[in-house]
């Protein structure tokens, strides 16, 4: 593929660093060349969190995201600040439960997944970005959703195997969502 | 009793909670909403409860609130 | 080793660690607070190690002093306010002739400034920002990999020459993550022994590390003594990389972040068949600066790329003298150029060479 | 009785400027800003008032209260602070310092500064915990207390003890008034506003250096939620740093002040 | 007035008073000590002005910073150590756009050294030993008359571009006493007003003067507005000497001290038939480099002269490209040549042109 | 009654170099190092012991005690000796800081040295000058004291009050034993080293920061007579500054340290 | 009584006087000579001294002494 | 005279940097180049003091003196440090009553006075140094006298009127023994 970017944004409380954590591992375990860019910056409280995640055949010269592939947003501010920015052509995963805006563009394309409804109706209210991060791969194929699902494993075993067990489901839903398997 | 009632700005409230145990007649509670930053606000429910639960003005919340979310009358 | 994901503050943190770093004294400051972070819990585990949030960066850059006179290989890290406080006590260190890591994580400044990436205190690492005219090695890493080589390698040097060795890298560096591998961890103990510690005259004569030399011939031949030491190391410790220059017409001359980016602008260049190639200097100081020279019997045009508004700049004229053109693009504040950007520059001087 | 309209008996301070706070939910920096806004009000000395705030959470201050700011670097506020009063003793100048800012990298600076009794109102917030860079300890945070540079509970011998300022400023014979408070609930948020209204009236009055320690809740850092932030200082913070007043000698100081009032700038 | 026999530290003491200066807070070190010495006498006598013995280097530098927010000419003056501690603050005064006057009496390092003169702090004078690549204006008196109009110059410039200036010399400019006239003090109400200080927001907005700017396209901007004042400043604010370069085959390039003894040396050349000058930079930054090069017209040879290992010497390299041979001669660690010794020094380099 | 050979009663300790003092006449330096050589002498550890001198007239002190020694910047003593004795706690680290030192621009060294308890002796040596310097004011100078800087005598409004370290750094909950003597008679030469002997003792037992804090006489700035000197501290400087114990807690210490002691390591 | 005598060295004593006020016995006083360093040393004047003025060894000027110029010798 | 060096050393009290300055103020006075160095470096105690002075009738290049013209040397230590050092053809003036060695080589002058013998006569103990500048003037011509006893009255004036009497008679006692007036 080349080379794609995605960024993720929402609250602090969205989960957004983890999504592109697990990407990026993703990528890794796919031996792709992969980098991980949060938007640092304690010195102001606050705001929305994101990240950047590169993942690329070849080495990867700019670890940020002028005008990135893909935006995973989370929240309402997230698609006001991004929408502009997505490169033409380029997808937006809306979580549908927490935006109630559609974005204006006619040239990018739109995922709109209620992500919390499905997390909430797997009883992993807190799993909604892996939810999410099932839909991002599986939609555009930017890694293989095995590669998730063991990036996933590596991350979340430590946790208790109940965490795991449930994120993997909520990843696998997230698939199935947008394969049109699923209506929240 | 002297009687009061407030005004909270739900967009400038980060839902902290402070003024919800800060009041003595217990008239805030935390929303269910989010608000455009995120937040659960702090909701004034004083139309809701009976006559003895009734906003004093004595502005305890409002002394607690970090964000300046609330404005306090008296009559 | 297995390839693992991480953050570069912790892969700086790691490799120390590897490297037999056993003393790490630091403040906390944006964007490397993960180096301490991760410290702090790294040595934890260690028998050996110790590990001190001081009271301050002047605090931290002389219990590292301390730790170095007793032997230890030692480290401090901290960002570009941090790193002026530490001028005093480098200096000093270079006096004692005492082996040390900083690392300096740049942000954008002067003052506080912002945590941006940036690469504007360049000058204070190559020409030591502290009195005395002294000099450190300075190494510039551009990927997570790399983090990991030259962590290792500054700890390395520092104990070869006894001196401070500065790691300069950006937020960009210490916050972004890519995949690394790490070499087995060296035993302390297996390092080569150093015969001027502070350890306790048993049985022999008491041992001395100060940098007060009253007497200024004494002083003068000790600062020849360091010249020459210097002149040694820019004799053997030059480092570079060179990517498509065999057959470029335009150089791109950047460190870093910044190379990277520019590496990503000499690729599309590329494709649209303009010949330009990077030259990135690994070692700051000692500058490759005869290298770089070299190259002027094909290269005639330099492009200079930093992230501040032109400071290596000024090594790559002397180094070049009038055998190239040196052109120059900056971007001071915190802003990173895209390879596009970058792309554009290098066509603009292509264009003007025409 | 008549019927009155409704009187506003809360509201924003005049000098406090309309922006949002940028601070995280239950942050006690907002209520110090909005008790300084006050005292300046209240005085009415908002046009000569200048605020020093260096870095740290609080050191967008100037986006809140809407005096002259002039911003330091870090742990260098009462330093700064010092060069402005001293070449112009009209002015009322306060300093807004954390206790990473105060209490570790300005220590000298904080101790110098009252022994030599510069007139200055400084207002330290505790908040047992470096804030802006992400909740690393402080030589305020309190023993076994999880920071990110203390993972296993902050240890005496390791980190050292939790160091009380304040008694040390104490000591210096130029401070004359110190008080320990704290903004967890409003009665001691009602007693803060005293102490610093205080503070600034020590320097009005050309007395000496004048302190007010703040505890201040830091529930994002402290992983607890603003209430039990609240809860945690009252009941656990206030046993390493009692509240009260920790040095009052505005009285004895008036009357040696009366006869040198005044000739500061000359000496 | 008549003439006086004066002390260098006394000289600029007097000069700063004279030039408005009317807030001074500074840390003892030798071999400066008498500037503060002097203030706290002087000072007593003003109703307007402060004297602080300052606790450390960074409080004084910091208090000084205060003052000069608060719209007051600003003095602070240490050694090179001293110096090494104050860059934090210089750095923040070039973000926050606050004039100062900062003396550095050069001593011999690096660390404690010594006390003896040398010039090893050019690069940290000239680059901004500080974080952030700020510049400081540098100006460099080699006499008692010149330490007078340099210092009330300094002032001058500082207000002028709201910027710190480094009056750079050292130990034997400090210490010798040379007859010297002032000009007639300056009364600060009548210098210009500043319509940006802080003196409370009456009847105006509330003002902030800050260096904090964390928007990276706000920093960047505010950094090319730094890069242009500094290039206003490139073009009209050189300095120099010129002594019998009309003529000259050879120019030595010295500063400061060196460069009286290298007068001397030309003196001592010239009588002997030998066909050099001296060209003498007396503001360091910004280098008056266009006019040594324009020299190289008809100057194929430069002899630098610092006491230090090497320094100056790069911007000369940067200023006459290849256009003439730039030799060196150094002398660090606090060891005051002979002009003797560099005349031995000049004619080695004619004889090797021949 | 048989006639044995004279015995020397009093000699130069052996941890002492031959080298002939650089210090003016009636300096109180030279009386301290000895002071130390012959507590080292009687420990029997020269063989384990580092000093770390700062910047001060004393800075020389390696020139006179034979011990391995690495020099300070000034004020940063204790900073270089933690990380000496932190990296090798088997080794007895003390520092030798004057008042300038470690009163001023080492303040904040000191001050957090203490709070963390690090095991260290430290010898501080207040002559109320800066003596290397040419004899500016330090922050000991007493009030009235002509110094090069206070050419009208130290006023408390410009300059600030005689400052108390060792008072402050009895605050800090880390330092177990702080005492100020004088080496103005021999009595007092007996109590200073028999102050230094504990503050070594302190630290070989593990039990955290020790300071002795020595009036010691400047003449030639203080522009008195050596003997002049001695009587000035006597009477006028032991005002500002009491002789006798400021903290000892080494009792209850070493109760609490017998259980903690060897974990430093893996803390 | 202890019986004793000192020894000072003139070169190493800087004429401080030290010693001079310390001695009980008043034994010992200050030179009008220069030694080689410029100082005026101190003197050890048992010898001139009357019988109950006998030095005792007591060290106490050696105590004192900055230049460690007086080494004690006791019977 | 061209360009004259002059040394003054001895221990702290002999006033010798007051010899100096009144040497340099001297040559103000006259309108020459004048540079006064001291030795400085508080930063160690002990030894011995001095300062050099240069008056030339052209500007000066370097202040110190490699090798000096002339050297006053007030005590043993100093004739040590400096005899080697003495330009060939130099004079060293020495003061007799504090030095007893006399200095071996053959190539520079040696003018003895009894400084302390010769102000301790004039009841002004402390005027040694006065003695001195007196006759070093008077012999080697370096100043006029007069411009010494100008320089002297500046400084001393504001000391009192005696100690200005006092000390102008000691530099004319000084030039009066060179002269060979007087003995001491
Ligand atoms: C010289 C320097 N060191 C470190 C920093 C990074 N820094 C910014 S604020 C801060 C401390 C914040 O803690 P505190 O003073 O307690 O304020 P808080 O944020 O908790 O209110 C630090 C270490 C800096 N800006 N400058
Ligand atoms: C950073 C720095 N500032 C200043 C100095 C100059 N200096 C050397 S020693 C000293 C202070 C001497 O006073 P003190 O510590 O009391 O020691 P004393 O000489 O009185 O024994 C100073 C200011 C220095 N060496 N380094
Ligand atoms: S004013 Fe008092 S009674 Fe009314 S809501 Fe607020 S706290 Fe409750
Ligand atoms: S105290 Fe203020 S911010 Fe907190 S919940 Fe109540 S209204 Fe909202
Ligand atoms: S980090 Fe803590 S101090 Fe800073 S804004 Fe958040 S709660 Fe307040
Ligand atoms: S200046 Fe003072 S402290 Fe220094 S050696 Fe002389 S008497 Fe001692
Ligand atoms: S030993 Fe005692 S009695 Fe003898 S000279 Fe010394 S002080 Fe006097
Ligand atoms: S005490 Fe020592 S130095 Fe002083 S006079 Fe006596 S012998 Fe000499
Ligand atoms: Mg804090
Ligand atoms: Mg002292």
């Amino acid at each position: 593929m080349g080379m794609t970017k995605t960024i993720f944004s929402g609250f602090g409380g969205q989960g957004v660093l983890m999504m592109g954590y697990v990407l990026a591992t993703s990528g890794m375990y796919e031996d792709k060349h992969v980098t991980y860019l949060p938007s640092y910056g304690a010195e102001v409280r606050g705001g929305t969190a994101n990240c950047t995640i590169t993942v690329s055949d070849e080495p990867i010269a700019s670890p940020v995201a002028s005008f990135p592939d893909f935006a995973v947003l989370m929240n309402t501010p997230s698609l006001m600040r991004f929408e502009g920015r997505i490169k033409p052509g380029g997808t937006i995963f809306l979580n549908s439960d927490m935006v109630e805006l559609r974005p204006k563009r006619p040239d990018i394309q739109v995922v709109a997944i209620p992500v919390n409804s499905i997390a909430d109706r797997l009883g992993n209210a807190r799993g909604a970005n892996m939810v999410m991060i099932g839909a991002l791969v599986q939609k555009t194929g930017l890694v293989s959703l095995k590669s998730v699902i063991k990036s996933a494993k590596s991350i979340f075993e430590k946790k208790g195997s109940k965490v795991h067990r449930m994120n993997t489901l909520a990843i696998k839903e997230g698939a199935a969502f947008v394969d049109g398997e699923l209506q929240a | 009793m002297k009687k009061g009632f407030i005004r909270i700005n739900s967009e400038l409230c980060k839902g902290c909670g402070l003024c919800v145990t800060a009041c003595p007649k217990a008239l805030i509670r935390t929303s269910s909403k989010l608000n455009i930053t995120g937040y659960h606000p702090a909701e004034y429910t004083e139309r809701e409860k009976s006559k003895n639960r009734k906003c004093t003005g004595c502005a305890l919340c409002a002394i607690i609130c970090p964000d300046i979310a609330i404005e306090v009358f008296r009559d | 080793m297995t390839k693992q994901l991480m953050r570069g503050s912790h892969v700086i943190a790691e490799a120390a660690t590897r490297a037999g770093c056993r003393f790490y004294a630091g403040y906390p400051i944006t964007p490397q607070n993960e180096v301490p972070e991760y410290m702090s819990q790294r040595f934890a585990k260690l028998e050996d190690a110790t590990f001190i949030q001081a009271e301050s960066e002047l605090a931290a850059i002389n219990m590292v002093m301390g730790a170095s006179m007793a032997g230890v290989r030692a480290m401090t890290s901290s960002s570009s306010p941090g790193i002026s406080l530490k001028q005093e006590g480098i200096s000093y260190m270079a006096g004692m002739e005492l082996p040390a890591v900083v690392v300096n994580t740049m942000r954008g400044g002067p003052g506080l400034g912002n945590i941006a990436p940036t690469q504007q205190d360049y000058f204070q690492a190559t020409r030591g920002g502290g009195h005395g005219g002294y000099r450190t090695i300075v190494v510039a890493p551009c990927s997570g990999q790399e983090l990991v080589t030259l962590t290792i390698k500054a700890f390395d040097l520092a104990d070869t020459y006894r001196m401070t060795v500065v790691l300069l890298g950006d937020g960009l560096m210490g916050q972004m993550m890519e995949p690394v591998t790490f070499p087995d961890p060296i035993d302390p103990a297996t390092l080569p022994k150093k015969d001027w510690v502070l350890d306790g005259a048993r049985d022999r004569d008491s041992r001395l590390i100060a940098s007060l030399i009253l007497d200024p011939v004494k002083m003068e031949q000790f600062n020849w003594k360091l010249a020459r030491k210097y002149a040694a190391i820019c004799e053997r410790e030059t480092q570079y990389e060179s990517y498509l220059l065999d057959d470029a017409v335009l150089a791109v001359v950047a460190f870093g972040t910044a190379a990277r980016i520019a590496k990503g602008a000499v690729n599309r260049v590329r494709k649209a068949g303009v010949k330009a190639g990077l030259f990135r200097p690994i070692t700051l100081w000692p500058f490759p600066g005869k290298e770089l020279r070299a190259l002027t019997r094909t290269i005639k045009h330099m492009l200079v790329f930093e992230m501040n508004f032109g400071q290596m700049v000024e090594d790559v004229k002397i180094s070049v003298g009038e055998q190239a053109a040196v052109h120059f693009h900056g971007r001071p504040g915190g802003i990173i150029s895209t390879p596009h950007e970058i792309a554009d520059a290098i066509t603009k001087v292509m264009y003007r060479m025409e | 009785m008549t019927n009155t309209m409704p009187k506003q008996v809360f509201k924003r301070p005049q000098s406090l400027k309309e922006n949002v706070f940028h601070y995280c939910p239950g942050c006690g920096h907002s209520i110090i800003h909005r008790l300084i806004a006050e005292v300046i009000d209240e005085f009415g000395i908002r046009d000569r008032t200048v605020g020093v705030p260096p870095a740290g959470c609080a050191v967008l201050a100037y986006n809140y209260i809407d005096v002259d700011m002039g911003e330091a670097p870090h742990g260098r506020a009462v330093a700064v602070a010092t060069g402005i009063k001293r070449v112009r003793p009209d002015l009322i100048v306060f300093t807004y310092q954390g206790d990473g800012d105060l209490a570790a990298i300005g220590t000298a600076e904080a101790i110098h500064a009252a022994n030599r009794g510069e007139r200055l109102s400084v207002i330290f917030v505790n908040n047992a915990v470096y804030g802006m860079t992400g909740g690393q300890m402080a030589p305020t945070t309190v023993l076994g207390q999880i920071t990110t540079t203390t993972p296993g509970g902050r240890s005496a011998l390791r980190d050292g003890f939790p160091l009380d300022l304040s008694q040390m400023l104490a000591v210096a014979r130029g401070s004359v008034y110190i008080e320990r408070t704290a903004v967890t609930s409003p009665k001691n948020i009602i007693k803060t506003k005293k102490a610093i209204k205080k503070a600034f009236q020590v320097q009005m009055d050309g007395l000496g250096f004048a302190l007010v320690e703040i505890l201040s809740p830091c529930p994002i850092n402290w992983k607890l939620s603003p209430v039990e932030s609240c809860r945690w200082v009252e009941e656990e913070v206030v046993k390493s740093y009692p509240l009260g007043v920790i040095k009052d000698t505005t009285s004895t100081q008036d009357l040696v002040n009366k006869v040198k009032k005044g000739k500061r700038r000359k000496t």
